[in-house]
């Protein structure tokens, strides 16, 4: 029998519309030791307001740098249970779909060596196992592993690559955001489960700019569905909207960034060549407009989180790209982009620092993407840039033909 | 029972597997969807076939038991199968039509939350806390929960302009997606760290130590073989904290919470933005932190009010302008506003144009 | 009679419509010996790309320590009529009006001891006179000074303040810039001649936000006339523009950059509360549209050009302050302003870098103002931000004074 | 003749001495202006009183005897009054309406150019170049004169959606308001300069001249006691020239201009703006910098056909997105457009959202 906890703390959080968490840890914490020693650890949290959690230490299972995090509890004497509590990441499935007896499986396993607590999933991706102890990991591994699930990333790895539902059941998907995903997780195996590069590496798949998975903040590769090619506009079906009282107008014709929509009472318009892709008409309208028919992705790198010198939205890097299988142009480009961060990064730097750090020029020239105005949303505002003996030859040579044809080539 | 063999580096099982069947058949094929209420939409394939999803709240921290109760519904209404979205909901994935209303009487009467589709608040990201983060100063579930329950009809229920996006964050490492997102949570440390010299030796390095500091508020102190921080330089951070144990920050009294807004990642109309700092600090108050909520629905009640039909909060206040965003809201403007960091630069005005 | 040079490269610039500097240049070099050889070496540099100036010396007048550009040629051997070639700076007077008396006098002092070329003027403001001796420095002040006019300021000094022409001949002046800009001058004539700062402090005042005189960016101290109050509209006006063709709503209402006007046909309508006071639909509406009736300045400060880390606009410090004389409420402000940066600044620093480096709050506190969102775009992003221990006391006692009343202040 | 006494710290004369008499008496009452050609306009007081300008190009490097010249036209237009302006043009102040067309005819006949009044190209700012500075990577006077006289029908004669302000720096000190500029050349350096270790030890300090560059290129040279420069770091700033003459930085064939557009300095509409560079580097081509020239006139023309009224050149980029502005320009996108210095984070774009 766990031990029970007076919790009147937690017990307020229980109350309530919202689904308590509170809740599934008591669940849990009737059956579990270690769910009960959390409970009553986290009722401590809430009374003194601080944290009782250290620094973790390395644990892992045979063979895998990472993939679990190693979590020591700081007042081990009076919550035993937690005294171990490490989490377990498991890649999940591309975009989250799951059956019922998968879902079974895993729980079995969990409440065989866990806590029983999880967390339906961690903000990387993973499924999350909250809570076991060192000498369960490798069962644990044996377990899932041999039932067809995988340790996620942690560490300075690959991170456990995600993806919006795209294609499954989205219909504005650009690109096939699951299979790209399960592909590049495939890849890049041995990057994700044994860490040794300078810091942390994530990808985020979205099917297009409405970006369901965050990719362009959260990711390090950001790969962002995108056409070329107008969009394909249903006029019978504009009507009906502004029939219903959809204020088109209002709504997308003002709201439209690039002010290359009109409409004249009867016909939408759409000067497709100022068109930015930006969705907001295809999804205020989504019966009426559709993505145009050349499909791909635009790449940008570097999202991250703030610490230390101020968070970062990735960059445009590859305007476009196509998208398909077997994605060897993507995969390579992964690569490419690694290897020069690898090369580059000081530990703890993640790619967009190190890009900031030594140059866009050095980055786009490794990995053979040429400058691009897509990339940048104005250029340099300051009188100073680089030149290399190369550059400034070129452009001599260039200023001697102009001289010859008397046609200049700005 | 004995433990089978061990397999390593197979990755994730592949999705397909886990796809209903009505998905596979039109996978890539979907033509449009529909929203038929907060919590349940349609989606329509080129072949006419539909899949209906039906979103359930969820507080992300499930039990085992949780999960095989979800799975039981999934089987009796979904043939077994369901998914999860990127902000944690749970969707009950439904092919055949007659179902939809039983799933959804049955989850009601089981206390699930449905909604949180369309131009709604839905589940916000967050992040560990104090259940699992040597790291957090404060606790994110808490926080999750009581915000919920304040905004809940606007979760499955009431309309705003367009979808907000809620985060908290239990420390500046921001887990979550804090850094861009309509309004969240971000919790802090507001008292610079103590060094305990007797540790440091044992577990820290000097130069890592050092480095890790962005203000360069960190210096050697060879009287202890230690370092020393320059309090009026440190910022809070937590960074030297995370490279060395032997600098504890966290303080029971001064850690707390700061509100940031406007932020958001799609590329709708504009393109994805930051979110900025708008209240600086309150106390943690568990386990209801009723001020933060308080801030927080003040906020998006006066977004709800004033913003135009498809304007995220962050295309709201720049439009109307961060100095009427403070005057809206009654939220006091302080120093700590005024950025003197990486960006003070881009964020100084630089225009003779502004509101009164 | 002075030498005469060959100038095949330079005399192409005597053609075309344009009025030509080498005619300017011929002219004195007709009759003078220093300029005769600025056109030789003028020439020479045409052929040579490249100039023949060294880096000034400390060349001046008694007493001050400015005014005068020390200008050696590095090859005086070949040109010893610039062998000197110092610039002098006079001070202009407020908008640059002149009665000819006045010019004529500094073109026969000029002619008498200098080059006779002149700017008219240099780009801070200054009447400038190109090229005379060392030993006659002392004489032409004597002239000048005699006969009402003072030196401009050089070095790390206050520098020439200059103003538009404002009241004098616009109807959209906010403030009387002639006369701030006079009394600020003679207010600062020690710091303007006598060179004691970590570097040079600029300034100047436009009457409006059109900012005919660039102050947002290139002064250190940019003073900005505006109003608070509507905007005054006579409607008769509005409807004669729009009955002779002016497409009102094309121009002025969706170019209003805060949406906040509207046109019906027959009425104009500003939300006077969300004008930013940009000037635009004033400046293209004059005869219709006037500016509201409380009159004052708004004050931004840091503007620079890019050496080293970039060029800056100037930063609303102070967004509305009256500007009445004897305009001591600005001159304190300057002076406080000037004081912190002379006490944080390092040399060769201009205020605004002091400003970053240093902290807005510390700048703001010495001088007494708030901080207000009007100083912002935004606020900060990152989230990282300073106490002191009397800020976070102030946040307790509120957040006591909360719970005992139950209203919180946020 | 003896010398007259000096004074000191007098300061500039009163203005109000040289201001024409209907100026006092209307000063800080104007009630409206009206432009009446290119370079004529009229102000029209309250009291119905009215002041004409004409306005007048001007070299700004003027001889004593051109001011002699303007001002015997003044005594007879304008009982003596004129004024420069912000531009460094000529403005003749007239009174008496009869005096307009006979001042018009003189000016002409004389050969002076009337016009950059309203949506036109005025002068622009520029600096001393080889004329006057050691500092100079070019000259700006006959960069300036070729401008205009290619420039010229927008000077005194058409109309352009809106003010085209051009400027010309001659080196990256900027004195010119090159930064803010709608059009602007800078000359740049694009060589490493040469460390001079004998003139070094007599003229310049080592920690000064260390702190001077902003990328850290510098280090101390033990071996010739003075420094030496790394060159991959230097992107010829110039900024240790500036403190040490033994560090010359000029050369004839590598130092050019540079063409940077976009920027503005007034608030209407849009807040102030930096230019941003679009040409990286054209030769040094005296006496008229042809292909600098051409640039020029290809980005205002392109503007001049496809902004919209009221649009400035920073504008109407903005509008239709830099992407738009290289395809209909034709120029050239390079490594150098990209920044690698203070603003990079700035500038790169973090949006899916662009043109193709
Ligand atoms: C579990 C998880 C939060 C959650 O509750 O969901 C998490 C938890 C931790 N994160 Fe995180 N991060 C998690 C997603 C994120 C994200 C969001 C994302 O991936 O989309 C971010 C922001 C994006 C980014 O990568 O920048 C994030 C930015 C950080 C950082 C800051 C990194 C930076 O470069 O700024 C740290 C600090 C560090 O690496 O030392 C960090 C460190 C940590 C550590 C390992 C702190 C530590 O040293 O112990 C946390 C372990 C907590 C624990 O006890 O389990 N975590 N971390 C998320 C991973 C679950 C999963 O695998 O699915
Ligand atoms: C299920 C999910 C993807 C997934 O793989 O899990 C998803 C699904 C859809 N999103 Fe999303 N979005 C999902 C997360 C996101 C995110 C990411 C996030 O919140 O972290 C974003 C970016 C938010 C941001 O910009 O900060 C996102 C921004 C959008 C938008 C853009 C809204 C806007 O105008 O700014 C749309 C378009 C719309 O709603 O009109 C959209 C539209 C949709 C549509 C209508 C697409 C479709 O036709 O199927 C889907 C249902 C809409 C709904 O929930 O209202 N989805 N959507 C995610 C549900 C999360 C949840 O449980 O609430
Ligand atoms: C004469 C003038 C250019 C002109 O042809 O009009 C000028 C000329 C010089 N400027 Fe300037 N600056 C002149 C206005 C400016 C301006 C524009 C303004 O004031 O509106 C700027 C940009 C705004 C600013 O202040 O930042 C300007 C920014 C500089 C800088 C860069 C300062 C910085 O902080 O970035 C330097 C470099 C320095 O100070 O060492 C500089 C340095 C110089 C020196 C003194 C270079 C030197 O060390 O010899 C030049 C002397 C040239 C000469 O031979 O006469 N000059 N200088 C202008 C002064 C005339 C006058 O008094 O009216
Ligand atoms: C005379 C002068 C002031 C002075 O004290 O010398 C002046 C005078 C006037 N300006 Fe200006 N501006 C003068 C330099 C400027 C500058 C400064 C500069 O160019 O360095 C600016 C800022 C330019 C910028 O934003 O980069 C300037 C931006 C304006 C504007 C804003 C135009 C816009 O829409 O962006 C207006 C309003 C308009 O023209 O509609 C304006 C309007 C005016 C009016 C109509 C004001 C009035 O009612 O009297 C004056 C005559 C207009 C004209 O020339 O077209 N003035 N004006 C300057 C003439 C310079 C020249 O010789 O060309
Ligand atoms: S990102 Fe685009 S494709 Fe993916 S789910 Fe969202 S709307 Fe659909
Ligand atoms: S996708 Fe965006 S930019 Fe393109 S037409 Fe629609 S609203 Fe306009
Ligand atoms: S945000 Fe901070 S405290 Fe919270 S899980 Fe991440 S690292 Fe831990
Ligand atoms: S908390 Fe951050 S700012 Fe303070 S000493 Fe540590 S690393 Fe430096
Ligand atoms: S800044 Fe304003 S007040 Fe001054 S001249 Fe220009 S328009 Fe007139
Ligand atoms: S001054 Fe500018 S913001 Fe105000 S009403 Fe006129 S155009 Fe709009
Ligand atoms: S811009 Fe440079 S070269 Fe030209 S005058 Fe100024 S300091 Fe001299
Ligand atoms: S030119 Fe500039 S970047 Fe190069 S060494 Fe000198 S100071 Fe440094």
């Amino acid at each position: 029998m766990p031990k029970m906890y007076d919790t009147p703390l937690l017990d307020e959080l229980e109350k309530g519309p919202w689904p308590s968490f509170v809740k599934e840890i008591k669940k849990c914490a009737a059956k579990n030791d270690m769910a009960a020693d959390e409970l009553g650890l986290l009722e401590k949290s809430y009374k003194t307001k601080i944290g009782y959690w250290k620094h973790g230490g390395i644990v892992g299972v045979r063979g895998y740098g990472g993939g679990v995090i190693g979590r020591y509890c700081s007042i081990p004497e009076e919550f035993p249970g937690v005294a171990h509590f490490h989490t377990v990441r498991i890649n999940q499935p591309s975009a989250w779909f799951y059956t019922t007896d998968a879902l079974r499986t895993i729980c079995d396993i969990w409440d065989k060596y866990g806590s029983g607590l999880t967390n339906f999933h961690g903000s990387t991706g993973d499924m999350i196992l909250l809570g076991t102890r060192t000498e369960a990991l490798e069962d644990i591994f044996a377990e899932l592993s041999s039932r067809g699930w995988d340790l996620g990333g942690s560490g300075s790895a690959m991170r456990t690559p995600s993806c919006c539902v795209g294609p499954a059941r989205c219909e504005w998907a650009n690109i096939d955001t699951l299979e790209l995903c399960y592909q590049l997780t495939q890849e890049f195996q041995d990057e994700l489960h044994r860490p040794a590069w300078p810091y942390k590496f994530k990808i985020k798949i979205a099917g297009c700019a409405c970006d369901c998975v965050a990719a362009i903040a959260r990711a390090d590769c950001s790969i962002i569905g995108t056409w070329k090619g107008d969009i394909k506009i249903n006029q019978d079906e504009v009507r009906n909207y502004v029939k219903n009282g959809f204020d088109i107008q209002k709504w997308v014709i003002d709201m439209c960034p690039t002010e290359c929509m009109s409409w004249d009472g009867s016909t939408l318009t759409i000067d497709n060549a100022n068109c930015n892709r930006c969705m907001h008409c295809i999804s205020k309208m989504t019966k009426a407009l559709k993505p145009g028919d050349e499909k791909g992705a635009t790449i940008c790198i570097g999202s991250k989180a703030p610490i230390v010198v101020g968070a970062l939205l990735s960059w445009v890097i590859v305007p476009f790209i196509k998208v398909e299988k077997p994605y060897d142009e993507i995969k390579d480009l992964v690569r490419k982009m690694t290897e020069w961060w690898d090369e580059n990064g000081k530990p703890r730097e993640r790619i967009g620092e190190v890009i900031e750090r030594v140059g866009m020029r050095s980055f786009l020239e490794y990995i053979g993407v040429p400058p691009q105005p897509q990339q940048v949303k104005e250029p340099r505002r300051d009188p100073f840039w680089f030149f290399t003996e190369e550059d400034i030859e070129k452009i001599k040579a260039k200023e001697a033909e102009e001289k010859k044809t008397g046609v200049y080539k700005f | 029972m004995s433990v089978p063999q061990r397999r390593t580096d197979i990755g994730p099982p592949h999705y397909e597997q886990f796809l209903p069947p009505i998905i596979k058949k039109n996978y890539g094929n979907w033509s449009y969807y529909q929203q038929l209420a907060p919590g349940v939409m349609v989606h329509v394939a080129e072949s006419g076939d539909k899949i209906y999803s039906v979103r359930v709240g969820s507080p992300r921290l499930l039990a085992t038991d949780t999960i095989r109760e979800i799975c039981s519904i999934a089987d009796k209404y979904c043939d077994g199968y369901l998914r999860f979205t990127s902000r944690n909901n749970i969707e009950f994935l439904v092919t055949d039509e007659s179902k939809l209303n039983p799933l959804q009487d049955e989850l009601k009467s089981k206390g699930y939350a449905i909604g949180g589709i369309g131009y709604r608040v839905s589940n916000p990201v967050h992040t560990q806390g104090w259940v699992h983060c040597h790291s957090a100063c404060t606790d994110a579930s808490g926080l999750v929960k009581s915000i919920m329950d304040e905004l809940f009809p606007y979760f499955c229920e009431k309309e705003l302009p367009n979808k907000v996006r809620l985060a908290v964050a239990c420390c500046v490492n921001m887990c979550g997606a804090v850094h861009c997102s309509d309004i969240a949570v971000v919790a802090v440390h507001t008292k610079v760290p103590q060094v305990d010299a007797e540790a440091f030796k044992n577990m820290c390095e000097l130069p890592t130590t050092i480095a890790s500091c962005p203000t360069g508020a960190i210096s050697p102190d060879p009287a202890t073989k230690s370092v020393k921080i320059k309090a009026e330089k440190c910022m809070y951070c937590g960074n030297c904290f995370t490279v060395c144990p032997a600098i504890p920050i966290k303080d029971a009294e001064r850690d707390g919470v700061a509100i940031v807004v406007g932020g958001k990642v799609g590329n709708l109309r504009s393109n994805p933005k930051f979110s900025k700092m708008v209240i600086p600090y309150i106390s943690n108050e568990p386990p209801r932190w009723p001020k933060a909520i308080a801030a927080i629905k003040l906020i998006l009640e006066t977004y709800a009010k004033d913003a135009r039909k498809f304007e995220r909060v962050g295309e709201w206040i720049e439009r109307i302008g961060w100095e009427r965003f403070f005057q809206l809201t009654g939220i006091e403007f302080t120093y700590q506003h005024i950025d003197d960091f990486t960006f003070a630069r881009e964020t100084f005005r630089t225009a003779a144009t502004f509101k009164w």
